[in-house]
C-alpha cells in the first residue's frame, strides 16, 4: 500500500471518482487553476477540463444551491466550500433543501451530492476560519455526516460519499491534510456508518473525531506506559453513527471520555455521551468524561489557541481520572 | 409565434384548470379541510401558463410557495395534487409535503418550495445540469418580486451568466410581497432592469396578457436552447386573493383588486380568441364545465383516499 | 395580575421596552401594518411609527447583519425572522458577527440584538415551516438562548433579552401564542440563565423546554394519579444554561427524562443528559431517557405530524419506564 | 473639492504608512512572525485613503480581509496594529482577533472581516443608526469585486436604497477574487453598473488616483449627509502582492503586474504634488524616512509586547 497524505488521498478520490463516473463534478471557489485554498484539488482542472472542475464566484449560497439543483437534475456535484466556517452562508440550501428534498418529495427524488469543507484551528486562522461545526449538521435528519482522521479513511469515506444518493457533509481537517499513512490502491470503498476501533484497550474507552484520534492515540501510548489501556475509538461518520461499536467498547471498559475539537457545549460529545447513559447505562463504573474546546470563540494569538485546543494532556487527565 | 388553434385552446384550457382549482381551494381551505398554509395563483394564470408552453419533457421547473398554477401548467395532474393538499398517502409527496412542496421529478418539476427565493440557485443547478449533459435542456424558474430582493437571485443569476446556463427566471411581479407593496421593498420599477447587473437581457411584460408572456419566453427559451444563457423576464400581474388563505388583506385597496380584475388574464385571452375566431362563448362554457368536473373528480379522489400510514414517517428520509 | 396570551406578553414587553428605552427599534419582514405574521408586532407601528417599525424586503441576511451593525453602533434592534425555519439564510450573520465580534474585538465591542423567532410544528406547516433548530444557537459561544414556555416568562425574559447587552436568540413557539397566563403588569424582567421547577415532585426529574413544558406538566397530573410525582423542570433559557436547578433536581430524584420538541438527535437533551452523566453520575439510579423528534423532516399530513412530535403520552410511558 | 497642502500632505503620508505598514509586515511573515493569514494592501492605496479623507469622528466604517490600509487611513495606531498581527496583549483585540478582526470602535471602525461581503449589511446597520439618531453620519463599507458577487452586497444595497440611509459602499475591484480574474465572475465590466439594480447613482473610478477617488467619495459622502442616500463607488485598482502571503499566484502574468505598477497610487500623487508644488524631493524623503521609523517602533512595540495571558482566553465572550 503506497503512503501518502491525508490531502492526496482525497485527490485520489476525486481523481478516480471522476474517472469511474462521468456524472461526478467538482466545483468551488479557486479549485481550478488555484487547486484550492489548501491545495486539495490541485490537478483536477489539467486531468478533467474546466467543464467538470469549475471556479465559482464567491457564492456559497448560489454553490451548494445550485449542487442541490445539478443532483436533483441527476448529476453528482462534489461542492468545497473554503473553509467551514463559511457554511452559515449555505446552511439555507443544505439543511432546508438538500437534506429535505427527498422527504417531502415523498420519496420520489435524490439529491446525491458531496460537500467537502475543512474545518478546525491550528493555524492561527482565528474565530472566522477554524471553527468545527459538525454538531449542526448531525442534528439534521437528511444529510450524512463524515469526518475522517486518516489517509485511508478520507479516501474510503470519500469515495462511499461520491457514490452515496444522498447529500454528505464530508468534514476533513486542516491539520490533517499533511498527515501521511498507508492508503489502499485503487477501488477503496469504506462503508458509510462504520466506526473503527483505532486501538483496542481493555480499560477507558476514548471515543474520538477527526484531529482528536491522533492525540487520543498519541495519549493512549503514554497511558500505556502506566499501565492503563485506552481504547480509541473512531466513529468516522456522525450520520449514520455506529453506535454498537461505541456501546461495545464500553460494555468492555466501563468507562467513557468523548473527545471532539468543537466547543464541548452542545457539541455531538453530548450525543454520544448521551446514547451512553441512555442505551449502556449498566456498562458505566464511572462518571462519562466529555472534551471539547471552551465556550468562547477561537482566539487568534497563538499561545490561547494552543490553549483552546483540546490536548493530549487533557485526554490524559480525563483517562486517569476515570482509570 | 405560430400557436396553432389547439395550442391556444391547450393553454386557454389550462389557466381555466388553475383558476378552478384555486378558488375550490380556497373553499376547502375556508371550511377547514385543508391544513396549514396556502397561496393561491388566482390572477396570475397566464404567466405560469405562457411560459411553461414552451418547456420540453426534459426541461425543469423550479416553483414557489404559490406554485400550483406552475404545475398545473407542466400538465400535473390535479388528482395527486388535491391528495397531497389533503395530506392523503396518494399525494405527490404521499401527504409528507403539503401545498408547498409539491413535486412531479417525471415532469422536470422540482417543486414548490417554502423558502422564497430558494428556487433560483436550484434552477441554476439544473440549467448547469442540462448544459453539462450536452441535450437542448432548459431550466426555469418561477419567483417574486418579494423574492427579487434575496441574496438567492444575485448568486444565481450571476453564476448563470458568467456560466452561460440555459435558464430562464421568471418575476411574477404581483406588486406585493405580503404586506408589501413593490415601492416599499424595492427602489426600481422594474425587476427586469436588474438584468443588466449581470450582463444579461432583462424584459418587462405584462403578465395578464397571455400572448405577451408567451412571446416573452419563447425568445428567452429559443436563446437558452441556442447556447445563448440565461433571460430575466418580469411579469407585471397580480394577486386576486390574499398572501395566503386566511389573509385579511389590510395593505391595499378594495379599487386597487377591483382595477386588476378588469384585467383578468382569462377574460382578456378569451376575448382575443373569440375576436381572432379560435374561441366561441358555447366552447368556452363547455371548457369551464369539463374543467370544473375535472377538479371535483379530483376533489373526490383526495377526499376518498388513505391518510399515510403512520410507518411512513419515518420513510424516505435517506435512500437506500 | 392581568391574565394575557403568550402573544399578548410578548407583545407587552415589546411595546414597554420601546416606551422605557428609545434606542430600542423593531425590524422585520412584516412586522408594521401587518402586525407580524403571527400578530405579534400588532400595534407597534401605530404607537411607535415607522421610524422604530421597520417593514424590511424579504432579506433575512440584511436584516440581522444591519442588526449587528445598528447594535454596534449603539442601538438595541429586536429584529423578527418571520419562521425560525428561516435561520439558514442568515446563519452566517449570527455565528460569525453577532456572536464573535464582541471576543474577536477583543471586548471592545458590545452587540446588544434581540432576534425573535416562531418554532415549532403543529400547524400542518410541513418540514421548512415547523422546526426546532435551538441546538445550533446553544453551541455558538457568544450568543444567549432563551425560550419561553409561559407567558409571565415569555414577558420577563424577552425584557431581560432586550436590555442585555449581548446578542439573544429569543425563540417563541408558535403553538404557545394563544396560551394564556397570568404576567406581571408593568415592569418584570426575569434574568436570563435561571432554570424553574414549574412543578414539585420527589419521584423523577422531566426537564422540558418550550411547549413541552406544558405537556411535561400535563403528564405530571396523569402519573400523580398513579403515585409518581414528577418534578418540571423549565431551564428558560438554554444559554447561560442553569445546571444547578437541574443537577438539585435529579440530586433529589435520581432520575432524568429530558424532553424537547426538536429532533432527539444532536438535540440540547443530548447536552442536558450529558451534563448530568458527567456532574450527577452519582445522583442517578437509573439510565437518562431522552425524548424528542424522530430523526425525519417534519411531515405535512396531520396524522404523521401528529405523531412526529413528542406527546404527553410518550413522557408518561418514559417516565412510567424509571418509576 | 478644496484640498488644503496640509491635508494633501496628510493624505499622502498616510499613503505612504500603508505602503510600509505592509511591506514590513510581507517581511514578517515570510520570516514566520505573524500566524495566520495576511491580506496585503499595496497597490491600493489611495482608494482607503482618498474616501476615508471625507469622515468625521462619528462616522462608521467596515473593513475586510485586506483591513490595513483602511484602519491606517483612518488614522488607527500602527503600534496597537502590530501588536495584533503578533498576537500580542497590546494589540487592538487584546491578541484576539488578528490581522482579519482589527477593529477599533473608538474610530467608529466596525473592524476587518474574515467573511468576504459581511460589511455590506453591517454597514447598512450602522448608517441607519446615524439615521435613526439624526445627526448627519454617515457609513463607508469596503468590499472587493469578488464580494460582490455574494448575496449580502444585493440585500444590503436594497435595503440602503429604500431607506435612504447615508451609507457609501465602496468596490475595491482590484481585478481578482484570489485567483478569479473579475472577466471569470462576472459577466459586467464596471461593478457601479450595479447601482442601478437599486435606484441608486453608481460610479466608477481610478482607483489608483488618489484626486479621483478623492472627488467621487467627496460627492457620495455629501449625498450621504444630505439625506439623499446611498452611493455605490467602484474603484479600479490592482493588489501588488498575492491575495495572502505566501499566494504563489500562478493566475496572472508578470506583465501585468509591472503595467500596474507603473501606475503606483503614491508615485502618482507624488508626482502630482510635485508638479503643483505641494511636495519637494527633500519633503518626500523625510515623509518616507519618518513614516519607516514610525514603523519601526510600531513593529519594536509589538514584539516587546507580552502575550496575552491565558485566563484571558474565557474572557470578552460576553458582556456582564
Ligand atoms: C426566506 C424566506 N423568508 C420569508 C418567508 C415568508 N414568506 C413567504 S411568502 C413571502 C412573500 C413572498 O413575496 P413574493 O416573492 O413577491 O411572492 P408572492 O407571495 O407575491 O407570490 C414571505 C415573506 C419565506 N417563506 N422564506
Ligand atoms: C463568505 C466567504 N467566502 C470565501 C472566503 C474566502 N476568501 C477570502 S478573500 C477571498 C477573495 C475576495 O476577493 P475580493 O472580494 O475581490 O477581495 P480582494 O481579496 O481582491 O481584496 C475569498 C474567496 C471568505 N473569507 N468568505
Ligand atoms: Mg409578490
Ligand atoms: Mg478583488
Amino acid at each position: 500500500m503506497p503512503e501518502m497524505t491525508y490531502l492526496e488521498a482525497i485527490n485520489t478520490a476525486l481523481r478516480e471518482e471522476m474517472s469511474r463516473d462521468p456524472s461526478v463534478f467538482v466545483l468551488g471557489e479557486d479549485v481550478g487553476v488555484f487547486g484550492g485554498c489548501f491545495g486539495v484539488t490541485q490537478g483536477l482542472l489539467d486531468a478533467f477540463g474546466p467543464e467538470r472542475v469549475l471556479d465559482t464566484p464567491i457564492s456559497e449560497t448560489a454553490i451548494i444551491g445550485a449542487s442541490v439543483g445539478a443532483a436533483a437534475a441527476g448529476l453528482r456535484p462534489v461542492a468545497e466550500i473554503m473553509f467551514m466556517d463559511f457554511m452559515g452562508v449555505c446552511m439555507d440550501e443544505i439543511f432546508n433543501q438538500a437534506a429535505k428534498i427527498r422527504y417531502m418529495f415523498g420519496g420520489k427524488a435524490a439529491i446525491p451530492m458531496t460537500l467537502r469543507t475543512p474545518c478546525g484551528a491550528g493555524l492561527g486562522a482565528a474565530a472566522q476560519h477554524s471553527q468545527s461545526m459538525e454538531a449542526w449538521f448531525a442534528h439534521i435528519p437528511g444529510l450524512k455526516v463524515v469526518m475522517p482522521s486518516t489517509p485511508a479513511d478520507a479516501k474510503g469515506l470519500l469515495t462511499s460519499a461520491i457514490r452515496d444518493d444522498n447529500p454528505v457533509i464530508f468534514i476533513e481537517h486542516k491539520m490533517l491534510y499533511g498527515v501521511k499513512g498507508s492508503v489502499p490502491d485503487g477501488e477503496y470503498a469504506i462503508p458509510l456508518g462504520k466506526g473503527d476501533v483505532k486501538r483496542e484497550g481493555s480499560d477507558v474507552t476514548v471515543v474520538a473525531t477527526s484531529l482528536m484520534v491522533h492525540k487520543a492515540l498519541a495519549a493512549a501510548e503514554t497511558l500505556a506506559e502506566e499501565g492503563v489501556e485506552v481504547e480509541v475509538v473512531d466513529p468516522r461518520c456522525l450520520v449514520p453513527l455506529d453506535q454498537d461499536t461505541i456501546l461495545k467498547s464500553v460494555a468492555k471498559t466501563g468507562k467513557l471520555v468523548v473527545v471532539h475539537e468543537a466547543v464541548k457545549s452542545g457539541g455531538i460529545g453530548g450525543e454520544i455521551a448521551a446514547i451512553v447513559a441512555e442505551e449502556g447505562f449498566d456498562f458505566l463504573d464511572a462518571p462519562i468524561r466529555r472534551i471539547g474546546a471552551p465556550f468562547a470563540p477561537i482566539p487568534f494569538a497563538s499561545n490561547l489557541e494552543k490553549a483552546y485546543i483540546p490536548s493530549e494532556e487533557t485526554i490524559i487527565e480525563a483517562v486517569r481520572s476515570l482509570a | 409565434m405560430a400557436l396553432s388553434q389547439e395550442k391556444l385552446l391547450e393553454l386557454y384550457r389550462k389557466m381555466v384548470t388553475i383558476r378552478v382549482f384555486e378558488e375550490n381551494t380556497a373553499e376547502l381551505f375556508a371550511k377547514g379541510e385543508i391544513p396549514g398554509f396556502v397561496h393561491l395563483y388566482v390572477g396570475e394564470e397566464a404567466t405560469a401558463v405562457g411560459v411553461i408552453a414552451h418547456l420540453k419533457d426534459h426541461d425543469y421547473i423550479a416553483s414557489t410557495h404559490r406554485g400550483h398554477g406552475h404545475l398545473i401548467a407542466r400538465g400535473g395532474d390535479v388528482k395527486q395534487m388535491y391528495a397531497e393538499l389533503f395530506g392523503r398517502k396518494t399525494g405527490y409527496c404521499k401527504g409528507k409535503g403539503g401545498s408547498m412542496h409539491i413535486a412531479d421529478l417525471s415532469l422536470g418539476f422540482l417543486g414548490a418550495n417554502g423558502i422564497v427565493g430558494a428556487g433560483l440557485p436550484l434552477i441554476a443547478g439544473a440549467a448547469f445540469a442540462c448544459k453539462y449533459r450536452g441535450d437542448d435542456g432548459v431550466a426555469v424558474c418561477f419567483f417574486g418580486d418579494g423574492a427579487s430582493n434575496r441574496g438567492t437571485f444575485h448568486e444565481a443569476l450571476n453564476m448563470a451568466s458568467i456560466w452561460k446556463l440555459p435558464a430562464i427566471f421568471v418575476c411574477e411581479n404581483n406588486m406585493y410581497a405580503i404586506s408589501l407593496s413593490q415601492e416599499l421593498h424595492q427602489n426600481i420599477d422594474d425587476v427586469a432592469d436588474r438584468a443588466a447587473a449581470y450582463g444579461l437581457p432583462g424584459i418587462s411584460v405584462d403578465g395578464n396578457d397571455l400572448f405577451a408572456v408567451y412571446e416573452a419566453a419563447e425568445e428567452a427559451v429559443k436563446r437558452a436552447r441556442n447556447g445563448d444563457g440565461p433571460t430575466l423576464i418580469e411579469s407585471k400581474t397580480y394577486r386576486w386573493r390574499g398572501h395566503f388563505e386566511g389573509d385579511p388583506v389590510v395593505y391595499r385597496t378594495e379599487e386597487e383588486l377591483q382595477a386588476w380584475k378588469k384585467k383578468d388574464p382569462i377574460e382578456r385571452a378569451k376575448k382575443r380568441m373569440m375576436e381572432t375566431g379560435v374561441l366561441t362563448e358555447e366552447e368556452d362554457k363547455a371548457i369551464w364545465e369539463e374543467v370544473r368536473s375535472e377538479i371535483q373528480e379530483g376533489i373526490e379522489f383526495a377526499k376518498n383516499s388513505p391518510l399515510p400510514e403512520e410507518e411512513s414517517l419515518l420513510e424516505d428520509v435517506y435512500c437506500e
